[in-house]
C-alpha cells in the first residue's frame, strides 16, 4: 500500500512530536521533575508512530512501554499534556495523579497499561472479542516488544486470536534487547514474528527505523483485520540508543555496551532517516520540516507549562477509599 | 413455595440476566456443555456467542473476560474450580482490582468471576482451597459467597449487575441443596450480612457449606446456649454493622471460615471486632479455619476443615 | 529405529498392563472404591507406555495425568500398588493417603502431579536444567495431552528448552479432545506440534494408536536429547473411548457423541492393534500373550488385595501439622 | 565494626552460600547485569552457570527454580520485583506449597524467593505491592523479611540453608541502609522475633522498614510513653512466644505491617493474639496498615502506606 503524501506528513509530523515528547521526558528525569520511572525511547519511536497514526478513534490501541507509548498515544490523537501531569504527580494528570507513570484514555480506547511485561496479551483478546461481535470493523493494534513475547500470555492471546479470528495485530516493537538482555540469548531463532508459524499467522517483517515502511505495513495489516481475516504478526526491527530505564546501566548481558555497536545505531535513527526521505520525496521543503519541529517544541512547551502549573494530587485517603469502587447508578 | 437446588438456582441468576441484558454474556472452558449444572441448556437458549468455550488458557480466556467489560459488556467468567484463577493472577487480582482506582476511576469494570470450591470431594489441595480470602486481600475488588439457593440467585443477580469486579464462588457441598427461590426477579445488595437465627449468649458467624454446620450446632444447643448465626454472604464489602450489632447483645463471637487460618477472612473479622468493638467483648474470639496445612485429599478431609464437632467446641470453649 | 524382539515384548507387556489397571480403575471407581477422580485411559494408553519403557531410572519423567498416568508410571517400573493404595486413602499410599490422586515416585524421578493442567510445563525446565549441568545425559520425558498446550506455560516451557538446548521431549498425546472440547474448535492448525515451529524445534507426528511406532519415535527423541541435540516435539495422534472423567457426560462441544464417532475408533484400540502386530510377525504367540494377560491379572489383583487390606489413614491434625515443612538437618 | 548496606549484606549471604555448597546457585531475569546490587558482580565471580538471566518468562524461570529444587539443587530465584510473583502464582503458592506434603513428605523442596517491594519510589500498585501476606496464605511455604543489614546477611543464609521454600522480599527503603555486618558466616534462624527496644507501656510489633518508623517514633515518645518495639523477621513460622511475653510486661500491642489490612498479616496477628493471650490485654489491639486501595503511585504515596505519623497516633490511641 504506497502512503499517500497527507499520510506520509502525518507519519513525519508525529515522529517529530514523540521524538521532542520524548527527549523532554528524558531531560525532566534528569532534572528530578518527573516521578516513577522512564524508558527512554530514543532510536525506537517509529514502531509507534506507524502503528497508530491511521487508527480510528474507535480502534483498541496497546501502547508499547518504551517512551511510555507517548509516540502510539500522540499519534492516536491524545493530548500529552494530560500524561505529562500525570507523570508529575498532578491533579490534572489524566488518571488524576494517582497513578506516577501510567495512563488510560478510555475515550480514545486506550485503556492502560500496566507494570506486568505481556500484560497487554490478555486484555487484547476481549476487545478484538467485543470487536468482532458488533461487527463494525474496528481493529486492535497491539503493540508490545520482544521481550513481552517470552510471556506466556502471548501465546494464548495468539492462540484466541487465530482461533476465534480476531481483529488483533501482533505489532511487536523488537529492538533486540529485553533490559540487559539480548535477543539472541534470550531466543531461539532469528526472528520473533516465527512464533507466528505456529498458528497459521501470516507475519511481516520490517524496518522499524523507517516509519513509512512501518506504516505501510500497519495499513496492510490494520485492512486484513477491518476484512474479517483475522490477526496478523509484524515484527518491526528497531533500536534502542540509550538504557533500558533511566538509573539502570546500560548493558549487554553484563558488559557495556560499546559504542562500536552503538554509533551505528545512531546513523539510522528514524527523525533523521525520515527526514532525508520527506526532502528527497519532495514532500516537504526544509522550511516545512523547521516549521514542524518549531510546532512540536511548542506543544511541548505548553505541555510542560500545563502540567508544571497544575497543583499536586493530594487527595485525602478518605477521598481515595470512596473511589476505590466505580458507583453503581 | 418454589424449591430449587442452589445450582439451579444460579443457572436461574444468569438466564434472568441475561434476558434482561443483552451485555451479559457467560465465559469459561466446557460451560456449553455443563460441567457444573449452571450451564446446562443455555447455549441452547442463548446461542454460541453469549455461551462462550474458549481453549484451555486462563490468561487468554480471562483476557476475554476482561477486555470485553472494557469495552462496555458484562462478563462472567466461570473458572470451573477456584484455584484455576491462580493460573492467571496478576491479571485477576492486580490489573483487575487497580484498574478503575489507578486510572482515575475513569472507567467501571463490570465482571463477574465464579468458580466452584471447597471441600468434601477429596479432591485435594489445587480443587479444593478455597479463594475468598485472597481475593479480599487484593483492594478493588468484590468478594461475595452465598449459603442458600435463595442468596445464591440474589447474589450472583447483584454481582452481574455491579459496575466492579466481583468474586462469588460457589461451594460444591451446597450444590445440590434445595431451597425457596423465588421466580420473580430479585438481588441481594452486596455488603449486607444477614442473621440467619437469632440467639442471645454468643454470635457465630458462617458462611457458605460452614453456615449449615453452624445452624446445625445452633439447632443442637438449643436449651443449654443460645447461640445468634450470623452469615456475612459478602466477604467485602463487609457488613460490620450487623455483627457489632450482635455483639452488643451477646458479647461473645466465634467465626468459622474454611479457608486457611493464616492471613484469612476470620482473622480479618477478629482484628476488627477487636479495634471496633474491644468493649463489647467478654471473652476471647475464636476462629474455627482449616489449619495452615495443604488440604490433604485422603480420608483426613473430614476433620482438617471445620466441622459441626470443632464448631461446638469452640462455642462452649467461649462460652466456658 | 527398528524395535528389538525384546523391546517390543516388553512395550506388549507394558501395553496389557496398563489396560488391565484402567479396567480395574474404572470398575472400582463405579463401585465407589477409589476417592477423587477417575480419567479413564481406554482408547489412549499406547503413548504412554511408549514414553516411559525405555527411561532409565534417572530420567525424568512427567506422566500424562489421562488414566492417571499409569501407562507411564508402570513403564517406568513403579510398582502401582502403592499408587492404588493411594487412591483408596490408605496409609501404604505412594503420598501416605494423604492426596487422593495425585502421585510422587522421586526414587524413579517421577516427583508430582497436579490440578492445574499444564503445571507440567515449567518445572520440566529445572529438570533439564540440572541435567544438563550434571552432564550424565539423563532426558527428561514430559507427557501431557492437546489441551494443556493452550496453556502459555507450554510456550514459555519450550523457548526455554530451545534456546538452553535442554534434553526435554514435549509428548503430546493429542486425542483430539479436552473435556468437552474438539481441537478443530479449539485450535487453529491441524496439528499441535505446529507450535514447535515458532521455536525452530523438530517435530514428529505419530500413530498414538500403534505402541510400536510410539516407541520407534520415543527412541528417536531420546537419542536426540541425550546427545545433547536439545528438545524434540512428538504429537501422538491418539483416541479418547469414554467419557472425560467419571461423572462428567461425554459430549463433544455440547452434543452427546455418537456411536458412529465411537464405534470406528474401537477397531484402533491399541491392544487390538499390538496383538495383531506380535502375533503376524511372530513376536509372541496366543499362549505367550495369554500368560501375559494372565500375569497382568494377577498383578491388578495383589494390587487390589494390598490396597483393600491396608489401613485407611487417618493421622491426626497435629501428625499432620508436623509434616508439612520438611526436616531441617 | 564492619558496616555494609542492606543490599550488601544479601549480596555476601549469596557469595557465602555459593561458596559453602556447590549446589546453590541464583536465577532471574537480568541479574547478571544486577538490575538491582546484590547480584553486582557475581557471574565474574561464579560464571554464568550458577548466575543464570533467563528469558522474560516468570513460570519458564520459576520452573527452572523449582524443578532444579527437585533435583537436589538449591536455587535461589529472583523475581526483580514482589508483584511478578503473581505472574505465575499457582506454581509459586499452591503447587509449591503443597509439594512436600501432599506428596507424603518424600521429598524437600530447598528453594528461595526473593524480589523487591515496598513503596516510597512511586512506582504505583503493581511494582509497590507487598506479597509476605499472600505468601503466608499459603501453607508449606515460609516467610520472612529482614529489616537491617546484620539481618538481611544472616535470614537470607538461613534461607538458603532451609529445606523449604523460603520466601524472602526485601524493601526498596532499606536497600542503601548501612549497619553492622559481621564478616564471618552467622544464620538467623526462622522464625525468631527480636525485641529490638525494651520498654514497658506498649508493645510495637512492626517489619522491614516500618520497624525504623516504629523505633523513631519510640525514641521520639521516650520519656512520656515507654515502646518496646519488636521486629517479627519471620512472619511464617511466626514466634508468639517472644510477643506474648512481651505483652505480659505492657499490656497493650499496636502491628505495624506495611501490607494491605484485609486479609493482612497484621490481622492474623491480632486474632492470634486475642485467641491465645486476650486476659494480656488492657485495651483494644490496633492495626497500622495500607489500607484497602490500589496502592498509588503519585504524592499520596506517603501518607497512603504506614508511617511515623500514622504510628505516633496508634500508640496514643491505644495507651490513652
Ligand atoms: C512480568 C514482568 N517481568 C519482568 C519485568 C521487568 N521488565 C521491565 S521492562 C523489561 C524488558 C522488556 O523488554 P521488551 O518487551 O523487549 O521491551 P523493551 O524494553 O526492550 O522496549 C523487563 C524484563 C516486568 N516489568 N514485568
Ligand atoms: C488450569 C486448569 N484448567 C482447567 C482444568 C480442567 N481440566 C481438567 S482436564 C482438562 C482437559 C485436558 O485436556 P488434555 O490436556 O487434552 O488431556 P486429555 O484429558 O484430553 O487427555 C481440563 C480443561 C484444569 N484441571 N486445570
Ligand atoms: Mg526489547
Ligand atoms: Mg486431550
Amino acid at each position: 500500500m504506497a502512503l499517500s503524501k497527507k499520510q506520509m506528513i502525518t507519519l513525519f509530523t508525529n515522529l517529530v512530536r514523540a521524538d521532542r515528547f520524548d527527549k523532554m521526558f528524558y531531560a525532566r528525569m534528569l532534572q528530578g521533575k518527573l516521578i516513577g520511572f522512564y524508558h527512554p525511547g530514543e532510536g525506537a519511536i517509529a514502531p509507534g508512530v506507524a502503528a497508530a497514526s491511521f487508527l480510528n478513534d474507535d480502534d483498541n490501541l496497546s501502547p508499547h512501554h518504551r517512551a511510555h507509548g507517548m509516540a502510539h498515544n500522540l499519534s492516536k490523537g491524545i493530548d500529552l499534556k494530560y500524561y505529562l501531569a500525570e507523570h508529575t504527580g498532578k491533579e490534572t494528570g489524566c488518571c488524576k495523579g494517582r497513578s506516577a507513570f501510567h495512563f488510560s484514555f478510555p475515550e480514545k480506547k486506550v485503556y492502560m497499561m500496566s507494570g506486568f511485561i505481556g500484560y497487554n496479551f490478555a486484555p487484547v483478546v476481549g476487545w478484538g472479542f467485543a470487536a468482532k461481535r458488533r461487527g463494525q470493523k474496528q481493529v486492535v493494534m497491539n503493540c508490545s516488544g520482544d521481550g513481552s513475547y517470552g510471556q506466556g500470555r502471548a501465546h494464548e492471546s495468539m492462540l484466541f486470536a487465530k482461533t476465534m479470528n480476531l481483529p488483533i495485530i501482533y505489532w511487536c516493537e523488537n529492538n533486540g534487547m529485553a533490559i540487559h538482555s539480548s535477543i539472541e540469548d534470550m531466543h531461539p531463532t532469528k526472528d520473533i514474528s516465527s512464533l507466528a508459524k505456529g498458528f497459521d499467522m501470516p507475519a511481516i517483517i520490517v524496518d522499524g527505523q523507517d516509519v513509512f515502511a512501518c506504516a505501510e505495513v500497519a495499513l496492510k495489516a490494520i485492512k486484513r483485520a477491518r476484512d474479517g481475516k483475522g490477526p496478523t504478526f509484524v515484527e518491526c526491527k528497531t533500536l534502542r540508543f540509550k538504557e533500558h530505564d533511566m538509573g539502570t546501566k546500560d548493558l549487554k548481558g553484563y558488559r557495556a555496551r560499546k559504542a562500536e555497536e552503538l554509533d551505528p545505531m545512531r546513523e539510522r535513527e528514524p527523525v533523521l532517516l525520515a527526514t532525508k526521505r520527506v526532502l528527497k520525496d519532495g514532500i516537504l521543503t526544509q522550511t516545512q520540516i523547521d516549521a514542524i519541529g518549531a510546532k512540536a517544541d511548542e506543544e511541548v512547551a505548553a505541555a510542560e507549562k500545563f502540567a508544571d502549573e497544575s497543583e499536586i494530587a493530594t487527595p485525602t485517603v478518605e477521598e481515595l477509599m470512596a473511589a476505590v469502587y466505580a458507583p453503581n447508578a | 413455595m418454589r424449591e430449587l437446588t442452589f445450582i439451579e438456582a444460579i443457572r436461574e441468576a444468569y438466564i434472568q440476566e441475561m434476558k434482561l441484558d443483552e451485555s451479559v454474556f457467560l465465559v469459561g472452558q466446557d460451560i456449553r456443555g455443563s460441567i457444573f449444572p449452571h450451564t446446562e441448556g443455555l447455549v441452547q437458549q442463548f446461542g454460541e456467542d453469549r455461551i462462550v468455550d474458549t481453549p484451555l488458557a486462563e490468561s487468554g480466556m480471562y483476557g476475554l473476560a476482561f477486555g470485553a467489560a472494557q469495552e462496555g459488556l458484562r462478563p462472567v467468567v466461570d473458572f470451573m474450580f477456584g484455584g484455576f484463577t491462580y493460573v492467571t493472577f496478576s491479571e485477576v487480582s492486580i490489573t483487575t482490582g487497580q484498574y478503575h482506582f489507578l486510572h482515575g476511576s475513569q472507567q467501571a469494570l463490570p465482571l463477574v468471576i465464579t468458580a466452584a470450591v471447597g471441600t468434601g470431594m477429596r479432591l485435594a489441595n489445587d480443587h479444593a482451597m478455597s479463594v475468598h480470602s485472597t481475593f479480599c486481600h487484593h483492594p478493588g475488588i468484590k468478594v461475595v459467597m452465598p449459603s442458600t439457593p435463595y442468596d445464591a440467585k440474589g447474589l450472583m443477580a447483584a454481582a452481574i449487575r455491579d459496575n466492579n469486579p466481583v468474586v462469588i464462588p460457589w461451594h460444591l457441598g451446597l450444590m445440590m441443596e434445595r431451597g425457596h427461590v423465588p421466580e420473580e426477579d430479585y438481588i441481594i445488595p452486596l455488603g449486607t450480612a444477614e442473621v440467619k437465627r437469632e440467639g442471645t449468649d454468643i454470635t457465630v458467624l458462617a458462611n457458605s457449606v460452614q453456615l449449615k454446620n453452624a445452624l446445625e450446632v445452633a439447632a443442637k444447643l438449643e436449651g443449654e446456649i443460645s447461640v445468634e448465626v450470623i452469615d456475612p454472604r459478602s466477604f467485602e464489602p463487609f457488613d460490620m454493622d450487623t455483627l457489632l450489632k450482635s455483639l452488643e447483645k451477646t458479647n461473645r463471637l466465634v467465626i468459622v471460615d474454611e479457608d486457611w487460618e493464616n492471613c484469612g477472612f476470620a482473622g480479618t473479622v477478629s482484628a476488627r471486632v477487636v479495634e471496633q468493638g474491644f468493649d463489647l467483648l467478654d471473652a476471647p474470639i475464636i476462629r474455627v479455619t482449616t489449619p495452615n496445612m495443604p488440604i490433604p485429599g485422603g480420608y483426613m478431609e473430614n476433620y482438617v476443615a471445620p466441622n459441626p464437632e470443632r464448631i461446638e467446641a469452640a462455642i462452649r470453649e467461649v462460652c466456658a
